[in-house]
């Protein structure tokens, strides 16, 4: 899903990905197909596939407890994804890991880190890395608005500035943490206001426009790879779902609800390519067949995979050996 | 009487408790936002409704902060009930617990006091590595934190109230699986161990166990849930005619050595199972103070149950592989009854 | 030491009393009196003495692992801090603590923390305390540049604006943390440039003039009592002394030290009390004079107190009792 | 072959590793800083004038951040040495060791790997509670970390090396008195081990303990400083005519279970001497475990000589009280020989 000439259509594409599997992902799991919680990525696939369509498969993607999206708009194969979350040894960690640490380092994304902000550092550590092999690389942390208050970010912040690290830290604002909303544990308008106190650039974007956070991405990946150091880059963007499994929502308005559910980013798109040209009912249509298409048979690959063996919980607390 | 949940008694505690005493307040990740979840399990859904938002005070996603919130309002007068939404997080905060909290007493050579109680989930729940580890080994493990760990709604309501009152720091590990919780966050595969409640006021003291069965062969030592996987045991093993006695120690720290060493001198045989892992696990401690100090009470080896030496893992099946449970005890037993 | 309507000359007197008790536990520690490892507070008494001043004694003070200077600045007793550093039983912990746990919580200052930015946090829940108490109170944490960059002091700064609590943080800058200097630790210019990313002030202050630093804390105490919020205070200044016990200061050059040492806080306090008149030299000398007995008097009491007893490290792990 | 104290064969093992792979670096708190300290202990020293100050990385004190930094560089590639000032800092640094170094590989499902080195000093040293613990049993709990602790100058190079060039992430405890450091870093009462150390390359393989004094009666494993507090017990006791095996692990994850088995089947009678605290420390696991799988060789309860459950305290009286000590060992033998 990388490379940075994908059309608005393919990234429309990367969207609707996400936007069906996670919806067949909660069907599946009302119906009592996947044993883990979820938490839903409804409503920003923007920014996971904004961001990125600029990355190559060997940069690096850290993730969070709400991984799906950015799974598969780095690359991760949907039908990898899902049988994960069916606990199958097909999945992309094997049963071992579960909806809250997807991931495939063969596309450059680790297990995701379900401790709220803990990522931060790590991203930090894998762009040192990159700058250690000279190879180009840049990795991606992103995160919530919530983690903005935890200490790892801000220690990540300052080491990746000081040491101009090739790193993009995207905060998603989607206005909640859980349960609790932005005003009540924040001070400040933006997450981006922050960007000053460890003197790098602070960047706010319509999380819900995937081609202005392709464009805001494009730049700090650019400034990255140039050894310019790190982009805090602010998406603002609301998720369409509830936090986790069975959320009753009633911590925040029908109202609000709404007025994101108007500015909802497939339409957005969609709207777009059609505005422009670029696609027709019957383009969208077929978009919507071939997504239909790879989850069906992501959930077809899930449904007849094996499990694990019970015994396989003894095997991979280690890697190699030693000398 | 009363029948209740565990986080219902654990509620009720909170209330009577902030109703006494005005310096008493809750503060953690989503415990009172209006229309929220009262925290990851419940437990505090209701009380902002009736005491406020400052004395039902949702933080910022900031464990080292919250904790050392708490710290330092206990240390200026206050009895901050604090909450962790899952106990693998107090990683993030031990620094705040074992270094500030733990240590601020003695450092002070007696004259500060840390009056801060930490609650924490425990246990594995089908979430994963980070969200399904007992950490009560490592609180267990830093002098000046007391460790209570309730597995019944009794001792839940009776523990807290004594957590509170307690002029020291003290964790309270609380297990998913038996909370009891309802509604949305209510948890597949859960105990409910739902249990009688006195309405009036009362304490179980901090550092006093119970037995919760009698028996004559074999000592089973169990908390939160694998006290109940005990207890399960123990009905299997009395169908085949051997008789054990399941030691529920409520409190970790201070321990009540006595009660499991009477036990072991009484029967000769020592289980001890916890959901921990096995390495440097609190099973280990049982199982090194009664090889000091009932060694020639012993007929056999002291047998652990615990988790595997691995993270917790996701899928269900090997979750089950590497959790304990009624069957590993009853192996365990048999095990040193010569049986196999 | 509190209370506002101090001079200049009684300020000198204190900072005073902190310099002369800082080169005397020197040279007691040279002569293996005292068994700890000390971090002196020399060249940085106009901080806490300009702090402190405006304090009362209910009000909190919070301190690091070079605390002797904000303890006797908030009023713990110089023998009562000299007999810790000899780990005596006289000590202002009993022995217990030690040189980096000085504190007396009868004055408001409970033993230091030496993990640094460990006190940023327990500082806002001694001010959310007051804050629930109504009793007008104000806790200040002291930290130095190095520990801006633990994520503790991140998440507390955070916490104090969100809830306005009566805080005031108060940054040493000494230009270094141990032997790393602030440039290459952080990518701005000051600390206090940080306080927008909280949505509170930031103040910068020449920290070796005490007058100009009590002014500062005099406006952020003020405001905290009012139900403000916290100030951040940024004071630049820097340590004319190692960084602990023996430091051969080969990380910094002979000429940035000729620099501040031209800036003294003594030495700017002591021109400017004879400029205004407020002062002679005879007076200085007495102060000198009386300093010196009470620095004598420290030692001698802590020279004559008895050890603890092995056994009393059995006590005090726990108070009180559980009701 | 050429003598060297601890800090002088960490740092042989370090340069020689950063020769051999342009993989290896360091990163730490005041490691390279010229005219520096060369981190809190010396092992750093001179370092970054041959590497320079990229492979020789100084951090900001920011531990959750260069505890994560050597994490991510390790899962991309690189092969940390990260450095912790005081072990005691590590409490501040738990969430990325706990829940993400140790939890990668096996989330992933052995995809990833985090070949990483943190390096932690332990021990107490008249600095007061927060400069002195030791925290191994917290370590040694977390399934997924591998935990060192070498005793000798000739162990610290290999096992620094073979910790290096382990796939997995590893904790290299280090003992402050036994550094040997030199000059303004010197420690009162430290006992510099001098030893041989090779210079050619070689690894102490990690997971194999070692019998320091051989002996018939008693088995007395310690390690780190309580090593050679058990070879001073040793000489006390065979004056007295008792043979005592000394046994120092070396590795405490995984452990040479069969070194320590073997040998308490030889001498009948275990003590096992650390300097944590007792409760829930690592000597718990290695009683639990010889209580499991040598009772029947047993002939003596098995005694544990450890810290006292406090903070460490700060004056020197008190300290000495904490600790353990040779006299302390001499005792524990002598009541499980029924002498007092
Ligand atoms: C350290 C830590 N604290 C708390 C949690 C529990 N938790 C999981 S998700 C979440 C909310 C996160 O909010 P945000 O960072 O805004 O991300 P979002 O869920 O909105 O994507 C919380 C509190 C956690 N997983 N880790
Ligand atoms: C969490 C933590 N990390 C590292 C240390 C070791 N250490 C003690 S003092 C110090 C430097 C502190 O610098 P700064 O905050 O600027 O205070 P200063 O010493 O300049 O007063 C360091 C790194 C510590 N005590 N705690
Ligand atoms: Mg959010
Ligand atoms: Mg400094």
């Amino acid at each position: 899903m990388s490379g940075q000439a994908q059309s608005l259509l393919d990234l429309y594409r990367t969207m609707l990905t996400i936007r069906r599997f996670e919806e067949r992902a909660n069907a599946l799991y009302m119906e009592g197909k996947i044993p883990s919680t979820l938490h839903l990525y409804i409503g920003q696939e923007a920014v996971a596939t904004g961001v990125c369509a600029v990355l190559k498969r060997t940069d690096y993607v850290l993730s969070t407890h709400r991984p799906h999206g950015h799974a598969i708009a780095k690359g991760v194969a949907p039908r990898d994804i899902m049988a994960e979350l069916y606990a199958k040894v097909t999945g992309c960690c094997k049963g071992k890991g579960g909806s809250m640490h997807a991931g495939d380092i063969r596309v450059g994304m680790p297990p995701a880190v379900a401790i709220v902000g803990g990522n931060a550092p790590i991203a930090a550590g894998m762009a040192l890395a990159c700058k250690f092999q000279k190879n180009g690389g840049v990795a991606v942390s992103f995160f919530g608005d919530g983690a903005a208050n935890e200490g790892a970010v801000h220690e990540a912040l300052n080491m990746a500035a000081i040491w101009s690290l090739p790193v993009v830290y995207v905060c998603e604002n989607n206005l909640y943490g859980a349960s609790t909303s932005f005003s009540t544990v924040f001070n400040i308008a933006n997450v981006a206001d922050r960007a000053p106190a460890y003197g790098i650039p602070g960047v706010i974007v319509d999380g819900n426009d995937v081609e202005a956070v392709r464009e805001v991405a494009i730049e700090a990946c650019a400034r990255a790879r140039a050894g310019a150091g790190p982009t805090l880059i602010e998406a603002k963007t609301y998720r369409l779902c509830g936090h986790s499994r069975s959320d009753p929502l009633t911590y925040r308005s029908k109202e609000e609800e709404a007025v994101w559910r108007a500015r909802d980013p497939l339409v957005i798109a969609a709207q777009r390519l059609k505005e422009r040209g670029e696609a027709s009912d019957a383009d969208l249509a077929r978009v919507e067949a071939e997504v239909k298409a790879v989850i069906d048979e992501a959930v077809a690959f899930a449904e007849t995979s094996p499990d694990p063996l019970a015994t396989d919980a003894l095997k991979h607390l280690f890697v190699g050996e030693s000398a | 009487m009363p029948m209740m949940s565990i986080a219902e008694a654990l509620r009720l505690a909170i209330r009577e408790e902030m109703e006494r005493d005005p310096r008493v307040f809750c503060i953690g990740e989503d415990i009172g936002v209006t229309g929220g979840f009262g925290g990851a399990f419940t437990v505090t859904l209701g009380l902002s409704e009736q005491f406020g938002h400052e004395r039902v005070l949702d933080t910022p996603i900031s464990e080292i902060g919250l904790a050392g919130a708490a710290v330092g309002a206990a240390m200026a007068g206050m009895r901050p009930i604090a909450d962790v939404q899952y106990g693998d997080f107090l990683f993030c905060m031990m620094d705040q617990l074992a270094n500030q909290a733990a240590k601020m007493t003695y450092m002070s050579g007696g004259t500060v006091s840390v009056p801060m109680v930490m609650r924490a989930p425990v246990g594995s729940t089908r979430r994963g590595s980070q969200h399904a580890q007992s950490l009560e080994a490592f609180m267990c493990h830093v002098p000046g934190l007391k460790v209570v760990a309730p597995a019944t709604a009794y001792d839940a309501k009776g523990l807290l109230k004594a957590a509170v009152r307690d002029d020291n720091p003290v964790i309270v590990f609380e297990h998913k699986l038996l909370y009891g919780s309802k509604g949305a966050r209510s948890e597949k595969g859960a105990l409910s161990p739902v249990g009688e409640v006195p309405s009036e006021d009362y304490i179980v003291p901090i550092g006093k166990g119970i037995v919760r069965r009698e028996g004559s062969d074999v000592t089973i030592v169990g908390k939160l849930l694998t006290m109940y996987q005990a207890l399960a045991a123990a009905e299997t093993l009395a169908q085949e005619g051997i008789s054990a006695e399941v030691i529920d120690p409520r409190t970790l720290v201070p321990l009540d050595k006595e009660l499991i060493l009477a036990s072991v001198r009484k029967t000769g045989r020592l289980v001890v199972a916890e959901e921990d892992n096995r390495t440097c696990g609190w099973a280990a401690e049982i199982a090194a103070m009664v090889a000091e100090e009932a060694f020639y009470y012993l007929d056999a080896p002291i047998a652990r149950v615990s988790s595997i030496d691995t993270p917790p893992p996701f899928a269900p099946v090997m979750e089950a592989f590497y959790l304990p449970s009624a069957d590993k005890i009853v192996d365990a037993v048999h095990k040193l009854m010569g049986k196999n």
